[in-house]
């Protein structure tokens, strides 16, 4: 049966998110002056069978999900 | 006795990148294209026409077209619109009017998930707008798109369909859906580039219609 | 191997004896933050220390050259009071590391360049080599790297409009990555670096600074791609929506004058456009690093002086224009803008952090002064003809043209420029797909053609020639859009100059390409050099890219590829020894490729310029990578069109159809048209190939007839490059 | 001082998450068998001040981060 594993991958620390930035910028000419930095990475839901969902989420991070260099990334069984 | 030319407002934000073209465009067609700031909350007095050109603007983050959408200078144009006064977003401003509920649904990234510049062929659908000019239903137009979100998503139903794609259907849009005006018909966003359709050397001038559809737009307001 | 056992100034990248220079110039040791920019200046990314002395044999001079070498970026005159500037640049190692990102910074970098002229970019262009696609390596550095391309060009609204591709094993370890940019502006428009103006201010705007590419671009691009971590640099983030901010806002800057100097930051950040800004000034500099604006909440002086964040730019404003210029950047563009110092008298470079004097030196040890190397001269053997006997012919030729027109390198790229914007701006008159793209000049009538092309098999074979047949290559594509050749701009792809006979290549390579300018009359204007292309295991060929630009008086009579009338004759124009020595057919690099024949090229360019302009040309399409029966080939695609042609058999049948070797294009004309065009030729051969229609390419090559259907040719052309990735 | 509020957003249907389909494609192709469903969705993580950070970060969903016809979201105080 299905195990729901949930991937988040967010922008490493240090390095630029143009995203965030661009959204941070855009709700400050909102006026929501309360607002401090903002970051946005992904949320992948993934379902997945046998008996080691997690570790093949792993697998699936390094293979494909997640690029190392840029992005930092923590996987969770839902 | 001169001819007045009638004002078109081309809205610029950051990252918009196709308002030049747009304003030589309606130029072209006998307009007095006037570039307008995204922070001004006012469009030129007298504006017989706005567009909102295409581009990346805020740079296509979060959701195409959803931060332009709240920028200032959209009160306004959503006034100008309420009033009937007469509306073209191409591209990315197809990508605002849907985020500012101008127009009917939204626009998704393309099936092939990628970027896709290629001229293309538009039939014309609902012909009884006055974007199409003296077009019928089922005239076939050559227009180029480039873009990467340009798959629009939502129910044909609330609004009138003004162009479809040929059976190609590069983006999978719903119903093949390349532009789509409001019921009232006076806003019309299209995927397709007619700006840059308005010179034979470029490769087609199927693009006119719209920027001359622009210009023959009574002036609001005006008895 | 863990750097900690290494000695600061090697793990920088400096070699012992560099380092030792140091202190002899400083009179002391230097502080670390000095070293660090030391290592990073003199690295031969930044001090071209290994290819400077050769590059001086390029001819930089001529009546329509407003800028050469030296600046951002070369300018030429196009008439009216305008100019053009343009240059080419690589992103190598960075887009070995991470295509996607790699990539697109390197297309950011090359426009901030343009931007740095006082230029309004108008086009971009891409040269790209990667290993086989057979490769999933290479597949997804392919994908990817083109990815990148698009999403910055595209993001940035510059059409990218043409381009070139070529995958061969020798670039699986070591792909490149080399993009080009072209602007406009007035004459009196033209921005330099040099600082001016004792009491002036810097002003640093764009996006913040933070740890991108420390140690990064720089170090890493001059010495092999090793896979240790420690040199890897923090990867930059490509942001083309600031990108374009950027634009607009030098463009509104520019034009209310308010630029005393302009200079992009790239290599080695800050350090390197102040250096450079202070020492063409022959002036000082004094920065204030407390006030740069940092993206991280600590960072070390030495940090931010080699940062190398992306889309920033410096520029020296006066003191009464400072408040403007940062108001302006600030409220009407979003965009970070601030003073952080100033113009002083002098020739040194200070920086200051908190209150500290970090770093004071003369800024010209860092920009002029790298150590200069002649590296070795050692010649390759000369090229042996291919023996034709160790090449069968083969049994059935419609199939081996048809799998020739299927290789990725000659296959159509639609795959790849349909991910491209090429028409934003609306001014783009031919599209990629042909030989060179035509840009009409926003706003007149007049129009540039330009192509990117490198003939690299011919260079590891014969690097004098090869240098020369790439220049001429670039010319032939320009001419058959109707334009004339004017300037050309480059970049040296080469593995390590201090190995085998790279050094030697080098230096024969820059001697044919000028060879080939000077009979062009194409002098260089801009360039980049990007050494080191190698692994253990593999060396990429010598890959001098060419960038030509050419110019069309008329934008209404340029001339596309394609056959477009039926009934028309179609013509062959020039000449020359067609051999499989080295060619796409053959696939490798083995023989004795035919070597250009200037005085034919030449003819040949000023013919077809001619011809175009009497509007005489229904198409026009040079014969270069398969030969004259892929040129056929191509130019029947395009139009749907088939072609019923003869040519004279040579030995061999193979060798007359796809044999390459310059000097020739096919055109196609209105019957009755062809009387005037022999004419225009003069001395230049003109010979009847056939008529145009139908639905078959059909070639009689003496005896043998070899004939394909158009939609089988165009079905074999336009799938190669997607089945390969599908 | 700063409260962490994370907003995540997710498409609303499969049809409108192509990207989490190329996704669950790509993977399988990669020999991952055991992989059910993939979708994709956003993470936005936002510093912001005041009393009521969770309100404020409701109030941005509906004013720019959400769009209702195509998207839902969940609000959590880090
Ligand atoms: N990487 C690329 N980006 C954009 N256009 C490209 C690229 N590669 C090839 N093209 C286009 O495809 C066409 C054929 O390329 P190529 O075979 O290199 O032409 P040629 O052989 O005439 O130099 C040209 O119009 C070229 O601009
Ligand atoms: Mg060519």
């Amino acid at each position: 049966m299905m195990t729901r594993v949930v991937v988040t991958v967010m922008p490493r620390t240090e390095t630029l998110d143009p995203q965030g930035q661009a959204v941070a910028g855009a709700l400050h000419q909102l006026g929501f002056d309360d607002l401090g930095d903002v970051r946005i990475g992904k949320r992948i839901v993934l379902d997945i069978d046998g008996d080691d969902p997690v570790g093949q989420a792993h697998a699936m991070c390094d293979r494909l999900l997640v690029n190392r260099l840029i992005e930092d990334y923590e996987v969770d069984a839902g | 006795m001169t001819i007045e030319r009638p004002t078109v407002a081309v809205v610029k934000f950051p990252g918009s990148l196709d308002h030049d073209s747009a304003a030589r465009a309606a130029t072209q067609a006998g307009a007095d294209a006037t570039l307008v700031h995204h922070k001004d909350d006012t469009l030129p007095a007298g504006t017989a026409a706005v567009v909102l050109p295409g581009g990346f603007s805020y740079g296509d983050h979060l959701r195409c077209g959803a931060i332009a959408s709240r920028a200032p200078i959209m009160q306004a144009v959503i006034r100008f619109a309420a009033d009937g006064g007469r509306v073209l977003g191409i591209c990315n401003g197809f990508q605002i009017l849907c985020e500012a509920g101008l127009l009917p649904g939204v626009l998704r990234p393309n099936q092939r998930l990628g970027f896709i510049c290629r001229q293309v062929t538009l039939e014309v659908d609902d012909a009884t707008t006055d974007w199409t000019g003296t077009h019928t239903a089922g005239t076939n137009l050559s227009i180029p798109i480039k873009n990467h979100d340009g798959a629009w998503f939502g129910d044909p139903a609330d609004g009138r369909v003004v162009f479809r794609y040929d059976e190609s259907n590069p983006t999978g849009s719903r119903e093949r859906i390349a532009g789509i005006a409001n019921h009232e018909g006076n806003v019309l966003g299209m995927m397709p580039h007619p700006e840059c359709a308005c010179d034979p050397l470029v490769g087609s001038d199927d693009g006119r219609v719209l920027f001359d559809a622009l210009v023959g737009a009574v002036r609001v307001g005006a008895a | 191997m863990s750097t900690e056992a290494l000695p600061r100034h090697r793990q920088l990248g400096l070699t012992d004896w560099e380092a030792e220079q140091i202190p002899g110039l400083l009179g002391r040791e230097p502080t670390d933050p000095e070293l660090v920019m030391f290592s990073l200046m003199w690295s031969e990314h930044c001090s071209y220390k290994h290819s400077k002395p050769l590059l001086g044999a390029f001819p930089t001079e001529g009546p329509h050259i407003l800028q050469g070498p030296g600046e951002n970026a070369g300018a030429i005159d196009v008439g009216d009071g305008m100019a053009v500037a343009f240059k080419i640049e690589s992103h190598n190692h960075p887009s070995a590391v991470e295509p996607f990102e790699g990539a697109a910074t390197g297309v950011g970098g090359i426009v901030r360049d343009i931007i740095a002229m006082g230029a309004r970019p108008i086009a971009l262009l891409d040269s790209l080599r990667f290993g086989e696609l057979t490769s999933a390596k290479s597949r997804f550095l392919f994908r990817r790297a083109v990815a990148g391309i698009g999403h910055y060009g595209n993001c940035i609204g510059v059409p990218t409009v043409g381009g070139e591709v070529g995958f061969d094993d020798c670039y699986e370890d070591s792909c490149l990555v080399n993009a080009m940019c072209i602007g406009v502006l007035p004459h009196d428009g033209i921005l330099r670096a040099a600082a001016k103006g004792v009491g002036n201010r810097l002003v640093l705007f764009g996006n913040k600074t933070g740890r991108d590419g420390i140690g990064g671009a720089s170090v890493l691009a001059s010495a092999e791609l090793s896979d240790d971590e420690d040199k890897r640099p923090s990867v930059q983030v490509s942001d083309p929506f600031t990108e374009r901010k950027l634009m607009d806002c030098c463009a509104d800057l520019a034009e209310r004058g308010l630029f005393v100097a302009l200079q992009d930051l790239g290599a080695a950040g800050l350090t390197s456009a102040a250096s450079e800004m202070a020492s063409k000034g022959g002036l000082g500099l004094r920065i204030d690093l407390d006030r740069v604006p940092l993206r991280e909440t600590v960072m070390l002086p030495a940090e931010i002086l080699v940062s190398e964040s992306q889309e920033r730019m410096l520029a020296v404003v006066t003191p009464g224009d400072v408040d403007a210029v940062i108001a302006i950047c600030r409220d009407r563009f979003d965009l970070d803008a601030t003073d952080i110092g100033e113009v002083t008298d002098g020739d040194r470079l200070v920086a200051i952090a908190d209150g500290e004097v970090v770093v004071d030196i003369p800024a010209q040890y860092l920009a002029d002064d790298a150590p200069v190397y002649e590296v070795p001269q050692n010649p390759a053997p000369a090229p042996v003809p291919l023996d034709l006997a160790g090449v069968p012919e083969p049994t059935d030729l419609a199939a081996a043209w048809l799998a020739l027109l299927a290789k990725p390198t000659i296959a159509s790229k639609r795959w790849v420029y349909e991910q491209y914007d090429c028409l934003v701006g609306a001014d783009t008159i031919r599209r990629p797909g042909g030989d060179a793209a035509v840009v009409r000049l926003p706003g007149t009538n007049r129009a540039i053609a330009v192509t990117t092309d490198c003939a690299e098999r011919h260079c590891q074979l014969d690097p004098r020639a090869g240098g020369a047949a790439a220049v001429f290559e670039a010319a032939r594509n320009v001419a058959c859009t109707g334009a004339r050749p004017a300037a050309i701009t480059n970049c040296l792809n080469f593995p390590n100059p201090e190995k085998g006979h790279t050094g030697w290549r080098l230096a024969q390579a820059i001697a044919g390409m000028s060879d080939a300018c000077r009979a062009l009359g194409t002098p260089v204007v801009s360039g980049n050099v990007s050494l080191y292309n190698e692994s253990a295991t593999r060396i990429i060929f010598p890959t001098p890219v060419v960038g030509m630009v050419g110019l069309l008086e008329d934008a209404a009579r340029s001339v596309g590829h394609a056959f477009s009338q039926e009934g028309d004759l179609a013509l062959l124009v020039g000449s020359g020894a067609p051999r499989l020595d080295g060619s796409e057919y053959l696939g490798r690099a083995e023989g004795y490729p035919t070597p250009p024949d200037a005085d034919i090229e030449v003819a040949l360019c000023r013919f077809l310029a001619d011809a175009a302009d009497e509007g005489l040309l229904v198409s026009a399409h040079d014969i270069a990578a398969g030969g004259l029966a892929i040129a056929l080939a191509e130019s029947a695609i395009g139009g749907a069109l088939g072609v019923t042609a003869e040519t004279a058999a040579g030995d061999r049948t193979d060798v007359a159809l796809f044999g390459e070797c310059g000097g020739r294009a096919i055109i196609s004309c209105r019957p009755g048209d062809d009387g005037r065009l022999r004419e225009l030729a003069r001395e230049l051969p003109v010979a009847c190939l056939g008529v145009v229609g139908g639905d078959t390419i059909a070639l009689q090559v003496g005896q043998t007839r070899v004939s394909i259907p158009v939609a089988a040719a165009a079905n074999a052309y336009e799938r190669a490059i997607p089945e390969a990735l599908a």
